[in-house]
C-alpha cells in the first residue's frame, strides 16, 4: 500500500508527458508537424481562392488526433489506410509539402495517383501509405484484408485505418470491424468524429453518443478520447497498437474533434451549422491548446515558436514555388497503368 | 416559356411532384439543410418537413433498402444519390430486390420509386465524381433508365419517372446542370419515358446519343454543316427501354451511324445500339457502325490534361463525322 | 410493502401463459401451427427425397419462436418480412398449406412468386407478408422502410423482420438497425439464431456471444431469449411489439435455437457438426417441450394431442394431393409481370 | 491424358496453385470443412490450414474487401462467391476498389487476386441461384473476365489467373460441373487470358459463345451439319479483354454471324460483340447479325416449364442457325 501510494506520487510529479515516454524533442516534432499541417492547409485555401487548385478538403481541427496516431505506429513498418482529412498524419509519417501541393495542383509527379485523383487521396507505396478513393468506408475492410497477411506470415506490423463517424454508417465499416474481431487482427481503427458528415449533424446519423459503443457488438473495446488533446490521443492509440501488436486484437477508438472549417472548398457550412457552434469549437484549436501545454512544460518560447513558424512557412513557400512550375501530367498518362505493362 | 437550366427544371419537377403527391418521400444524403450538395432539394425540408426529406446517415444500400420498403408500404420514394458513383454499395439493393419485386412476386409486390443521381465527367471531379453508370443498369430488365439532356426533356421525365407503376433510375448529367439552358414550359407537362427524340434532322448520317453528349454532338453537327455534311441526332433521354422505332426510322432514312457516348466504350450503351442496329436495320447500312467513346480506362482522370484526353468533346466528334461521312 | 408481496403471490400461484394473458384455446392454437409446421415440414423433405420436389430448405426445430412471434404480432394490421426458415411463422399468420404445397412443388397459383422463386420464398400480398428473395439480408433495410412509412403516415402497424444470425455479419443489417434507431421506428428485429450460417459456426461469424450486444450500438435494447421455449418468446416479442406500437422504437430479439437437420435438401450437415451436438438439441425440440408444459397445466391431453396429430395430418395430406395434382404454370409466364401491364 | 469434369479441373487448379504458391490465400463462405456448398474447395483446410482456406462470416462486400487488403499487402487472395447472383453486394468493392486500384495508384499499389463464382441457369436454381452476371463486369475497366466453357480450360485459365498481376473475375457455369467432361492433361499448362478459341470449323456461319452455351451450341451445330450448314463455333473463354482477331478472322471467313449467351439479351455481351463486328468487319458481312439470348426478363424462373421458357438450348441454337443460314 505505502509502496504504491509513494509511486503514484512520483508518477504525479512527472509530467503527462514523461509518463508517456515521450521527450521534449518528441513533442517540438509533433507540434511542428501539426503546425506546419495547419500552415499548409492554409495555403491549399489559399491555393483554391486563388483559382489554381479545382479542389481542397481540410484537416483543420483534426491535427492532433492525426499527429498522435502516426506517432503511435511504426513508420517503415505498419500500414497507414488513411482518409481525405488526414493530411497531418501523412505528413507525419514522411510525406512532404512538395508531394502534397503536388497532388493538389494536380501536377506531374504527384506520388498517390499521379494526379488522376483528386488532391488529398492519399496513398504513397514507399511509406506503406494505402492509396485511398473516393467512397467513404471502403478502406476499412481493405485494412483489416492487410492486417489478415501480416497475421498469416506471422509479422508484426499493425495496419491504422482511419475514417470519419459518418463511415460507420456503412456496411464497410461493420463488415471489416465483425472479420477483425474474429481474427483479433492487428488493426487500429481511428474514427475521427467531427459531428457531421458533410451537413448531416451526427444526432442524424445514429441514436447513440459515442461510435466507440459499438465495439463490444464486434469482441473488442472501444475508447472516447478527446480529438483535440493530443497527449490524450497518443496515449489510448499506443495501448491500442500495443495490443494489436501483442496479437491481442483490434481497438476502436474514437477521437472527438471538430472541422473548424466547410467540409470542403465546395461547401458552404453556413447552411447548416451556426456560426457559435464553430466559434465556440475554434476555442478549442488543438495548436494553440499543445502549445500552451509546451509553454507551461518550458519545452517552446515564444523564439522556439517563432522558429517552427518560419520554418513551416518557409517549406510550404519553398512548396508552392515547386509544385506551381511542375508541370501537368502528359495526356498520354490518362491511357497508362489500366493493366499491368505486358 | 421561360429559358431554365437543367438544374432549374429538375428543381421544378421534384418540387412541383412534392407539392401533388403526398405520397411521395425524399430521401439522400445532405438533402435537408443543405438542399443537397448541388442544392436540388434546397428548401424542401422547409416546405414539406422532416418526415418527407429526410437526411440519410452515410449508407446507399440503406438509403436504396428503405426506399424499397417505403415503396412496399404505399408511399412514393425518390432517393437521391449524391453521386453516380457511389451508387455501387446500393447494387444488390436495385437489382436483385427493387428490379425483381414486381417479377418475383408475380405482380403482387411492386417498387413504384425513382433513384436519381448525378452522373459525368469534365467538371473536374476525377475517378470517383465523374462516372457514367448507366449501361450497368440498362442490363437490368425490371428497372427503366433515363438519361435526358435538356431542361424540358430533364423536367418531363423526371416528373414521368415519379408517377410510373416500376422503379426509374434518373441520372442528370453534372455539366449540363447550369450549362444547357432551354424553354420549359410553365404548364404542366410530361415526357413519356421509352422515346427518343430527333433533336436535329439530318440526311448523310445519324449520330445517336444522350446526355452531355448530345450537346456535343449538336455543336460538331453545326461545325460539319459547314461542310455540307447534314447530320440527323437522335437523342436517346431513355437508354432502358431503348426506343427501336426511332432508332431504325432515322437510321433508314440515313444509313449511317455513329453512336456517342461518354461512357467506357467497351460494354456501353453503344454495343447494344450497335447491336439493334446491326441486327434489325442491316440491310438499310452503307458503313460500319461507328462509336466513339469515353476510352477503357477506369474513369475520368482529375488533372486536366489527362480528363481532356478522356472526355469525348464537339471536336474529336466533328472528326468522327467526318470519317463516316467519307466512308 | 405488504401489498406487493401478496400481488407477487398471486402472480406466482398463476401460470406462466396466464400471466402473459394467452388462454388455453391460445395456446392450443399455438401448439397445433407448431405441430401443422412440423408434420408439413417432413411432408416435404418427404417429397423432396421422392424427387417430387427440387429442393426444400426447413424450420425444424424454430418452430416455437416464429409461432411466438406471429402471435406477439397483429394480423392484417402489422407487416411481416421473413426469411425462408419462417414456415411456422407464415402458417399462424394465414398461409395455408395448400400454398406452401404448391410452392414446393412449383405450381401455379402458388400466391408468393407464382412459382418464379424457390419454395420457401415467402410472401402474401392479402396477408401483408412480404415478399423475400434469396440474398440473405436484403429484407432488413426493406422492413425499416416499410416501418418508416407508417409511421410517417401516423399508423400504428409493426413490422417484424426475421433473419438468421448469419444475416448479421452482413451492411444491410448493419445499416437498417442504425437508420431505424435514428428515427425509432416501429420494427422488431428478430434474429433467429441457430449456431451455424450453413456450415460456418458462430465463431466464426462473430467474436461475441449474443447477436443482442449489437442492439445498445444502434440505441436501442437487445434482448436474448431461448427460442425453444415458445411462452419465454411471446413474452419478449410482446413486450417488443408494446415497444415499437407505442413509438418507443426497435428492439433486437434473439431467439438461441438449432435446425436439427441439414440447412437445406442439398446440405450435408455431417461434414461440419458433430450427431452427438444434433442429438444434444434434438432433446431440446420445441413442440414436444410446449407439449409437455401444455400436459402439465392439463390443457392437453392424449385424446387432445392425437386430434392436433390427425387434423395436421388430414390438412398436410389433402394439400399434398392438391398440390401434386396442380398444373406447372404456363411458360407463358415466364415473361410477365416485368413490368406493370399498360 | 485423362477425361475430366469442369469442376474437378477446377479442383485440380486450385489445389496445385495452393501448393505451388504460398501466398495464396482462400476466403469464402463454407469452403473450410464444408468444402464449398459445390466441394470445390473440399479437403483443402486440411492440408494448407485454417490460414489458409478461410471460412468467412457471410458478408460479400467483406470478402472481397478483405481480399483486396491481402492483395495490397503481399499475398495473392482468391475468393469465392457462394453464387455469382451474390455478388453484388461487392459491387462496389469490385468496380471502384478492386478494378481502380492500380490505375488510381499511378501504378504503385495492385490487386492481383482472383474472384471465382459459380454463374447460370439450368439448374432448378430459381432467380437468384441461376444469374448471369458477366456483363456486368465486362464493361469495367481494370478488370479481366474469364468464362471457360470446358475443363482444359478451365484449368488452363484458371492458373492463369491466379498467377496474374491484374484481378480476374472467373465464372464458372454450374450446369457444366459435372455434365462436361474433357481431355485434361498430367502435366502442368495453362490458357492464356484474352485468347479465345475455334472450337469447331465451318464457312457458312460463325456462332460466337462462350459457357454452358458453348456446348448447346456444338449440339446444334451437329444437328444443323446434317442439313448441310457448316458452323464455326468461336469460344470467347476471355470476355473482357475480348479477343478481336479471333472473332474478326472468323467473321471474314464466314459473313455471317449468330452470337449466343445465356444471359439477357438487352446490355449482354453480344451487344459489344456485335459491335465490335458491325465497326470493324463490316465489310466482310453478308446478312444481319443475330443474336440469341436469355429474354429480358429480371432472372431464370423456378417452375421447370418457365425455366425451360428462359434458357437458351440446342433447338432454339439450331432454329436460329437455320435461319441465317437462310438469310
Ligand atoms: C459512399 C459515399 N457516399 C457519399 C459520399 C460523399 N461524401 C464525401 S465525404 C462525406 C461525408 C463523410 O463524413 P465523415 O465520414 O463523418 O467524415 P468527415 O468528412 O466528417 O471527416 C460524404 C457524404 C462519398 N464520398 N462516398
Ligand atoms: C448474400 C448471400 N450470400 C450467400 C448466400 C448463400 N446462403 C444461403 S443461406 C446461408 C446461410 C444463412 O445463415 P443464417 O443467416 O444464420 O440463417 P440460417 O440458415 O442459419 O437460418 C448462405 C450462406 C445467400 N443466400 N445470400
Ligand atoms: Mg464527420
Ligand atoms: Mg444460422
Amino acid at each position: 500500500m505505502a509502496k504504491a501510494a509513494t509511486k503514484e506520487k512520483t508518477e504525479a510529479k512527472k509530467a503527462k508527458h514523461e509518463t508517456l515516454g515521450l521527450t521534449a524533442e518528441d513533442l517540438k516534432q509533433i507540434y511542428a508537424t501539426m503546425v506546419l499541417s495547419r500552415v499548409l492547409d492554409e495555403r491549399m485555401w489559399v491555393l483554391q481562392r486563388q483559382g489554381k487548385a479545382a479542389f481542397h478538403i481540410s484537416g483543420m481541427g483534426h491535427e492532433a488526433l492525426q499527429v498522435a496516431a502516426a506517432r503511435a505506429m511504426e513508420k517503415g513498418k505498419d500500414f497507414l489506410h488513411p482518409y481525405y482529412r488526414d493530411m497531418a498524419m501523412v505528413l507525419f509519417w514522411g510525406m512532404t509539402p512538395k508531394e502534397l501541393l503536388l497532388s493538389l495542383l494536380a501536377k506531374a509527379g504527384e506520388p498517390a495517383s499521379g494526379a488522376h485523383q483528386m488532391p488529398a487521396h492519399y496513398g504513397h507505396r514507399k511509406l506503406n501509405i494505402v492509396s485511398g478513393s473516393s467512397p467513404v468506408a471502403t478502406q476499412i475492410p481493405q485494412a483489416v484484408g492487410i492486417a489478415l497477411a501480416s497475421k498469416i506470415r506471422k509479422e508484426d506490423a499493425v495496419t491504422l485505418v482511419a475514417f470519419g463517424e459518418g463511415a460507420t454508417s456503412k456496411g464497410d465499416f461493420h463488415e471489416a470491424a465483425n472479420f477483425a474481431g474474429i481474427h483479433k487482427l492487428p488493426v487500429v481503427f481511428l474514427c475521427e468524429n467531427n459531428l457531421y458528415a458533410i451537413s448531416v449533424h451526427q444526432s442524424k446519423q445514429m441514436a447513440i453518443e459515442d461510435v466507440a459503443d459499438r465495439a463490444p457488438g464486434y469482441g473488442f473495446p472501444g475508447v472516447v478520447v478527446d480529438g483535440n488533446d493530443v497527449l490524450a490521443c497518443y496515449e489510448v492509440m499506443r495501448i491500442a497498437v500495443d495490443r494489436a501488436r501483442k496479437g491481442e486484437g483490434p481497438t476502436l477508438v474514437e477521437a472527438k474533434t471538430y472541422r473548424i472549417v466547410p467540409h470542403s472548398s465546395d461547401d458552404d457550412d453556413r447552411t447548416y451549422r451556426s456560426r457559435e457552434e464553430v466559434e465556440e469549437w475554434k476555442k478549442r484549436d488543438p495548436i494553440p491548446r499543445f502549445r500552451a501545454y509546451l509553454q507551461e512544460q518550458g519545452i517552446l518560447d515564444a523564439q522556439g515558436e517563432r522558429e517552427i513558424r518560419s520554418w513551416a512557412a518557409k517549406q510550404v513557400d519553398e512548396a508552392t514555388e515547386f509544385a506551381e512550375k511542375a508541370p501537368l501530367p502528359d495526356p498520354s498518362e490518362a491511357f497508362k497503368n489500366v493493366y499491368a505493362e505486358e | 416559356m421561360a429559358e431554365k437550366t437543367v438544374i432549374q427544371a429538375i428543381k421544378e419537377a421534384i418540387a412541383e411532384e412534392m407539392a401533388r403527391e403526398e405520397r411521395m418521400v425524399l430521401l439522400g444524403e445532405d438533402i435537408g439543410k443543405r438542399g443537397g450538395v448541388f442544392r436540388v432539394t434546397e428548401g424542401l425540408i422547409d416546405k414539406c418537413g422532416e418526415e418527407r426529406v429526410i437526411d440519410t446517415p452515410l449508407a446507399e444500400l440503406g438509403i436504396v433498402g428503405i426506399a424499397i420498403g417505403l415503396a412496399l408500404n404505399g408511399m412514393r420514394p425518390m432517393a437521391e444519390i449524391q453521386f453516380a458513383d457511389f451508387i455501387h454499395p446500393a447494387f444488390d439493393q436495385i437489382v436483385s430486390e427493387m428490379a425483381r419485386m414486381r417479377y418475383r412476386s408475380n405482380g403482387t409486390w411492386t417498387c413504384p420509386m425513382v433513384i436519381r443521381a448525378p452522373y459525368g465527367g469534365g467538371i473536374g471531379g476525377g475517378l470517383y465524381h465523374s462516372q457514367s453508370v448507366e449501361a450497368f443498369f440498362a442490363h437490368v430488365p425490371g428497372l427503366k433508365v433515363v438519361v435526358p439532356g435538356t431542361p424540358y426533356d430533364a423536367k418531363g421525365l423526371l416528373k414521368s419517372a415519379m408517377r410510373d407503376e416500376d422503379p426509374v433510375m434518373y441520372f442528370e448529367h453534372k455539366k449540363t446542370y447550369r450549362l444547357v439552358k432551354g424553354e420549359v414550359p410553365e404548364e404542366e407537362y410530361t415526357v413519356p419515358i421509352g422515346e427518343a427524340e430527333v433533336k436535329r434532322e439530318g440526311t448523310d448520317l445519324t449520330v445517336i446519343t444522350y446526355g452531355l453528349m448530345l450537346h456535343y454532338s449538336l455543336q460538331a453537327a453545326e461545325e460539319v454543316a459547314k461542310d455540307g455534311i447534314s447530320v440527323e441526332i437522335v437523342d436517346l433521354r431513355t437508354v432502358l427501354p431503348l426506343d427501336k422505332k426511332t432508332i431504325l426510322e432515322s437510321v433508314g432514312k440515313t444509313s449511317k451511324v455513329l453512336i456517342v457516348h461518354e461512357d467506357n466504350k467497351t460494354g456501353g450503351l453503344g454495343g447494344e445500339v450497335a447491336a439493334i442496329i446491326a441486327e434489325e436495320a442491316f440491310d438499310s447500312l452503307d458503313a460500319p457502325i461507328m462509336r466513339l467513346c469515353g476510352p477503357d480506362v477506369p474513369a475520368v482522370p482529375f488533372s486536366p490534361t489527362m480528363q481532356e484526353a478522356f472526355m469525348p468533346n464537339p471536336e474529336k466528334i466533328a472528326e468522327a463525322i467526318r470519317k463516316l461521312a467519307a466512308y
